[in-house]
């Protein structure tokens, strides 16, 4: 039998603040259940019926006892809301230094990659004490990426990045869970979070990379798929200089200013014409939605934020020329059917939902004998 | 209040034997066998979703998961989460006990539209047969949330049979609903003005309100969910740009206030039952009664702490989380004014009385527990956990089922005209009270230590919890089947019920036991507040 | 002078609520989409029949108009002019979703059907975005239209039961409520035209 | 039931009202107000029902009981879209200053 805990290992900044809050709740629910359950039983037992005949005075109720049992919890309550909100403010966005990860959830399994090309499947090591960024993305379903021991959970929703970032501070080996219902194998999409000390880390992450870097694979898919053809990098190209985009603020037609990241980057790739930078044409661009997974699409980002003049983490300004990457067979076109086989992506030039359709057509016929489930049987 | 005494005859005619033959139950109009009918169905749809959970609980008592295939454990949470909550919460008390209850208490002959209660009926039963061939034919394995885009896209389960189930039941629920609203604005007896009302039927009047304007958003979402399953295109689908979250959204939007659709009508009964074996009229019955409607309107603007994690935006989530603080405050309210009222009170420990302590007290953890949920940093930890598994049942099981059986045992002799064994009775809620603690205590635990829902199989540190889980769940099963068993048997050998047995204080007490077919022999007059237990004056005890 | 309002009639007006939540969960969505894709909601501008849309919205208004003067031949009793009223009501609901359907029919020529290739060449940039809106189109639309039919059956027992039994002063609850339901689908419909027909007209 | 009943005149007065409204709607629509043009259009339909409301449907006359279920079910329906835009309208949000 193993060993019994009252609470998961606090392995990370979050936990620690979080576990406080938490144990503050816990007393205030427990001070209250005590007090509730006194008076019931102190109630019932003191005047409990002692003779059939007998009617109490009736007593019609305080408003001064009302005001007070409705205001002092709620005095109370607000404690635990500006507390528990300055905590989730505080781990929505990441800090500048922290280091870049991205996180691909599929039915059944987490993809990592990480900027250098280091890729792991079920796994993510991290080093201690680094500010640690996930930008996850979902190719079917929505799932959610939960780490007990940090105490953090993101749901990864289809059709967006959503990150979160942790400080690990202690080196271990924790729970990776998928929390959000996602089918058949939904609790076989565990894995595990391996947090090392610094040192041991990088020599891990460089005996594990072989393959280019991500950003050096995301400018194969930029120049294969001719987006270098407008994109110059100077001032001169019909699209805007992707040099220096990453993390700036841009100024678009309809005079909003966004600032460009992750989520920004993804939008621009799939639906052009969403924001059109100020001063230049809309569509020019086509989508290329349906001809990138989200994968490729990460890679792409990478690149452009290897583009960035300025500093970055650990990764970010790591520059990558088109050095030689070994592992990623082939074409674009084989990375694509290859290396994930995802719904409704692929590299032919149809509409994607075309596909898609054919392939919902014919596994979702409710009338029909149940077919098999698309990752196969336990 | 004027009283309508019942004659004592030997048979004296009431509403169960004023008729006979199979046509008399199924083509009544009457609200009393109407709700016979509804709490014979919703007993099995109990019954069924009870066995789904047993086989989880077993599935659970090893971490492998070797009982059953994970897809065969997916089907199972689903429908018992669909059973229970559509087929079985929402309607339990408002179907059974509202519908037999609220026009006696207004002073009624029936409810204003006999035959849309029928209907009703006839709604749930044809909803249910559809959530029952979606079983029949080899179930579905969406969860009773119906997230997107699995259950548009991916799911290869039986998704739309059961959703038309869930989309019809939800019409049953809001004729309903609509019936009551207009029972008690239209027909009230002379005299019985809105502050003599009975504290259920302002927590009925509530809980209408939200079937009536809730019910019709989650009816829309799901009917959006199958024309997308049917088409292969719709409005959440991501690949065309649809935003999964917003299903969310709206289905949170109804499935929030359903919640309060669940617990409402349970605080009703448990203001009618503390108030009567105190012998009191209930402390602050303005606030008890002021404190349902404000959960009926507060509870829809919460919806949105489910979703902390989701990627809504984050402001948005601390309106929500502010907002879900608010709505605890006229919950609060009511377990302080129930406890006061025992104060200096003549308080019995019959069976109704000790579901109505379990209630308080299981609530109180519930709703506690709920708003470290609502909390913005505890919630990213704990939701989609077992914490909030044990959350919402505690507010579900601890809190609704207690207060039905607590109901169901208060007016049984009203129903049935006969008593139950106060015994044994006791005995089962001492046992159920255990057994549930059992059971969903542990998750509490299991949640915080990082154990996801709806698993199949897990890690192998959470066994032990899982194992006293699992234990807790067969006490419970023993708790819920006594009863059940007693409840049979005092059909024909529990003692003849007097037409007030308990001495309490409403119209309903006020007719014969069981009532004859329309309550009352001539509209009563009301001329007393309600729970007017005076003190110069003697109380028959029957 | 407010007036009391009996059973029925406060019970239609709760159904009504419903009603007004049903059909608002599509317009909320619909709100949402608008304003995260407005772009791609101006470009079926040029796809839609904003004059057939506006013929319609004033036959449905006349629709309304035959109805509610029924319910007023039903106050006062007059049994021929109920029937003609509802009938011309009943008419003009026809004609309704003649057109309709006959918009369906132009629409599916163009290939506008989401599920049934959907096809957007000149905005191939907002082919996916715009099929929301023509899911929205057509199950909003969709849904109004099987009201529609219901609003039909009903009237049609209507103008049986004004042939059985006399409507007058006292009793004219049937014909008062399947107007409120009458006029609440009008309604609908007023609140439709402009957010589907009329988006980007302008432009 | 005892409703005054109305003119004739007064029913085709509103129809007249509500056919020159539907005009107008589809007239301002062609004409460029940039975001007014929602605005306008959604004014007139808001006339438009209450003239419905108040007239066709007889709410002018009937009790205070059904103005409020009426008003109950665009303040619910307000209070989902006003909700949901709190995520939408702000998610593109970025918080203010320094949190770490």
């Amino acid at each position: 039998m193993p060993e019994f805990h009252l609470l998961p290992p606090a392995a990370a900044v979050s936990a620690t603040g979080y576990d406080l809050l938490w144990w503050y709740e816990v007393a205030v629910a427990l001070i209250m259940t005590v007090v509730i359950f006194a008076g019931v039983f102190f109630f019932a037992i003191r005047y409990r019926r002692r003779s059939e005949s007998y009617v109490p005075r009736p007593i019609e109720g305080s408003k001064l006892l009302e005001i007070t049992w409705s205001v002092i919890p709620f005095l109370v309550m607000l404690t635990f809301f500006f507390w528990g909100a300055a905590l989730y403010f505080r781990n929505q966005s990441a800090p500048p230094d922290a280091m870049n990860v991205y996180v691909v959830a599929k039915q059944w399994m987490w993809k990592v990659q990480y900027p250098n090309g280091v890729r792991e499947i079920n796994e993510l090591h991290v080093p201690v004490g680094q500010p640690v960024k996930l930008t996850m993305a979902s190719e079917d379903v929505i799932h959610s990426f939960f780490v007990p021991a940090f105490r953090l959970k993101r749901d990864v929703v289809p059709g967006r990045y959503n990150d979160m970032w942790f400080t690990p501070t202690r080196p271990g080996r924790y729970h990776l869970f998928c929390a959000e219902y996602c089918g058949t194998e939904h609790s076989g999409m565990v894995g595990w979070v391996t947090v090392m000390e610094k040192k041991d880390f990088e020599n891990w992450l460089v005996s594990g990379g072989a393959e280019g870097s991500m950003a050096s694979q995301g400018q194969k898919i930029f120049q294969q798929l001719g987006c270098s053809t407008c994109h110059l990098f100077d001032e001169q190209g019909r699209c805007p200089n992707l040099r220096g985009l990453y993390g700036s603020r841009v100024l678009l037609n309809d005079g909003r200013t966004v600032v460009a990241d992750e989520a920004y980057i993804r939008e621009s790739v799939l639906d052009p014409n969403a924001k059109i930078v100020a001063g230049f044409q809309k569509d020019i661009m086509p989508t290329f939605q349906g001809q990138l997974n989200e994968e490729e699409i990460l890679e792409v980002t990478e690149y452009i934020k290897s583009l960035a003049s300025q500093h970055g983490g650990m990764f970010t300004s790591e520059q990558t020329g088109p050095t030689e990457g070994g592992g990623r067979g082939g074409s674009i076109a084989n990375a694509g059917q290859g290396t994930l086989d995802t719904h409704g992506t692929s590299m032919t030039n149809q509409p994607p939902r075309a596909e898609a359709n054919a392939q919902a057509q014919d596994a979702n016929q409710p009338g029909a004998a149940k077919p098999a489930a698309p990752g196969g049987k336990k | 209040m004027s009283t309508t005494t019942a004659v004592q005859a030997d048979t004296p005619i009431s509403y169960l034997n004023a008729t006979t033959g199979w046509k008399s139950w199924l083509f009544t109009t009457d609200h009393k066998r109407i709700a016979i009918l509804y709490l014979i169905s919703i007993t099995a749809f109990f019954a069924l979703g009870g066995i789904f959970a047993t086989l989880m609980r077993l599935e659970l008592t090893t971490p492998q998961g070797d009982l059953f295939t994970s897809d065969t454990y997916n089907k199972l949470f689903t429908m018992h989460g669909i059973v229970m909550v559509f087929f079985f919460l929402i309607p339990s008390i408002p179907a059974t006990l509202g519908n037999f209850l609220i026009p006696m208490m207004v002073g009624a002959r029936d409810l204003a539209f006999p035959r849309v209660n029928l209907l009703s009926w006839y709604l749930y039963i044809f909803g249910g047969v559809f959530a029952l061939m979606s079983i029949v034919m080899g179930g579905v394995d969406t969860g009773w949330t119906f997230y997107t885009p699995y259950s548009s896209t991916y799911s290869n389960s039986f998704v739309m049979l059961a959703l038309v189930g869930v989309f019809i039941a939800g019409f049953s629920s809001i004729l309903t609903g609509l019936n009551f609203i207009v029972t008690v604005h239209k027909m009230r007896a002379p005299g019985m003005t809105w502050g003599r009302l009975p504290l259920f039927v302002w927590s009925m009047y509530a809980t209408s309100l939200i079937q009536v304007l809730g019910t019709p958003v989650v009816a829309i979402t799901l009917a959006l969910v199958g024309l997308e399953r049917l088409f292969h295109v719709g409005i959440f689908d991501p690949a065309i740009g649809g935003d999964p979250i917003l299903f969310q959204h709206m289905f949170w939007f109804y499935s929030h206030p359903a919640v309060y659709i669940m617990i409402l009508p349970g605080m009703g009964v448990i203001s009618e039952v503390v108030a009567c074996y105190s012998r009191k009229r209930p402390f602050g019955y303005s606030f008890i009664a002021g404190s349902s409607l404000a959960i009926a309107v507060l509870g829809f603007l919460v919806w949105g702490h489910h979703m902390f994690v989701t990627g809504q935006s984050m402001y948005a989530s601390m309106v929500f989380s502010i907002l879900s603080f608010l709505v605890a405050v006229p919950s609060a309210i009511k377990v302080f004014n129930w406890t006061a009222t025992m104060y200096k009170g003549s308080v019995a420990y019959n069976t109704p009385m000790l579901y109505a302590f379990g209630f308080i007290g299981l609530f109180t953890i519930g709703g506690l527990t709920g708003l470290m949920l609502a909390t913005l940093a505890v919630d990213v930890h704990v939701t989609d956990t077992y914490f909030v598994v044990a959350h919402f049942h505690y507010v579900m099981v601890g809190g609704m089922v207690f207060a039905y059986l607590g109901g169901l045992h208060f007016w049984w002799p009203k129903i049935t005209g006969r008593m139950y064994p106060e015994a044994w009775a006791r005995f089962a809620a001492l046992v159920t009270f255990v057994g549930f603690n059992l059971t969903f205590g542990p998750q509490f635990l299991l949640g915080y230590l990082g154990m996801p829902r709806r698993y199949h199989a897990y890690s192998p540190e959470f066994q032990p919890l899982n194992v006293l889980s699992s234990a807790g769940a067969s006490i419970l099963a023993v708790g819920y089947a006594i009863p059940f068993i007693y409840l049979l048997w005092s059909l024909r050998y529990g003692e003849k019920a007097g037409a007030n047995p308990w001495g309490a204080k409403g119209l309903e007490w006020e007719a014969a036991s069981p009532p004859p077919t329309f309550n009352f022999d001539h509209t009563p007059l009301v001329t007393e507040e309600a729970y007017e237990y005076a003190p110069e004056k003697e109380v028959h005890v029957g | 002078m407010p007036q009391q309002v009996d059973s029925s009639t406060l019970g239609m007006w709760v159904f009504l609520l419903t009603e007004i939540m049903f059909f608002g969960g599509m317009f909320g969505a619909y709100t949402i989409y608008r304003v995260m894709y407005p772009g791609a909601f101006a470009s079926t501008s040029k796809y839609m029949e904003p004059v057939l849309g506006g013929i319609n919205t004033a036959v449905l208004i006349c629709s309304s108009l035959t109805m509610a003067l029924a319910v007023r031949y039903a106050q006062i009793g007059n049994r021929k002019l109920i029937r003609i009223f509802l009938i011309l009501t009943m008419i003009f609901g026809v004609a309704f979703i003649g057109v309709k359907f006959s918009e369906y029919y132009l629409h599916w020529k163009e290939h506008l059907v989401p599920w049934m290739g959907f096809q957007y060449p000149e905005h191939p940039e907002f082919f996916r975005q715009a099929q929301i809106l023509f899911c929205f189109y057509f199950f909003m639309t969709g849904f109004h239209a099987l009201h529609m039919f219901v609003g039909l059956g009903l009237m049609t027992w209507l103008v049986i039961r004004n042939e059985k039994i006399r409507f007058n002063e006292e009793y004219y609850t049937p014909v008062e409520i399947i107007g409120l339901y009458w006029h609440f689908v009008d309604i609908v419909w007023i609140f439709l035209f402009p957010l589907l027909y009329l988006i980007g007209a302008n432009k | 039931m005892n409703h005054k009943v109305l003119p004739v005149r007064t029913y085709v007065l509103i129809w007249a009202i509500l056919i020159c409204a539907t005009f107008t709607t589809l007239g301002v629509a062609f004409i460029d107000l940039g975001p007014w043009n929602i605005v306008v259009a959604l004014m007139i339909a808001f006339t438009k029902m209450s003239l419905v409301v108040l007239y066709f449907m007889h709410v002018k006359q009937t009790s205070t009981l059904t103005r409020l279920f009426v008003v109950a079910g665009f303040f619910f329906l307000g209070i989902l879209i006003f909700l949901a835009m709190t995520d939408y309208g702000t998610r593109t949000w970025l918080p203010a200053g320094k949190m770490w």
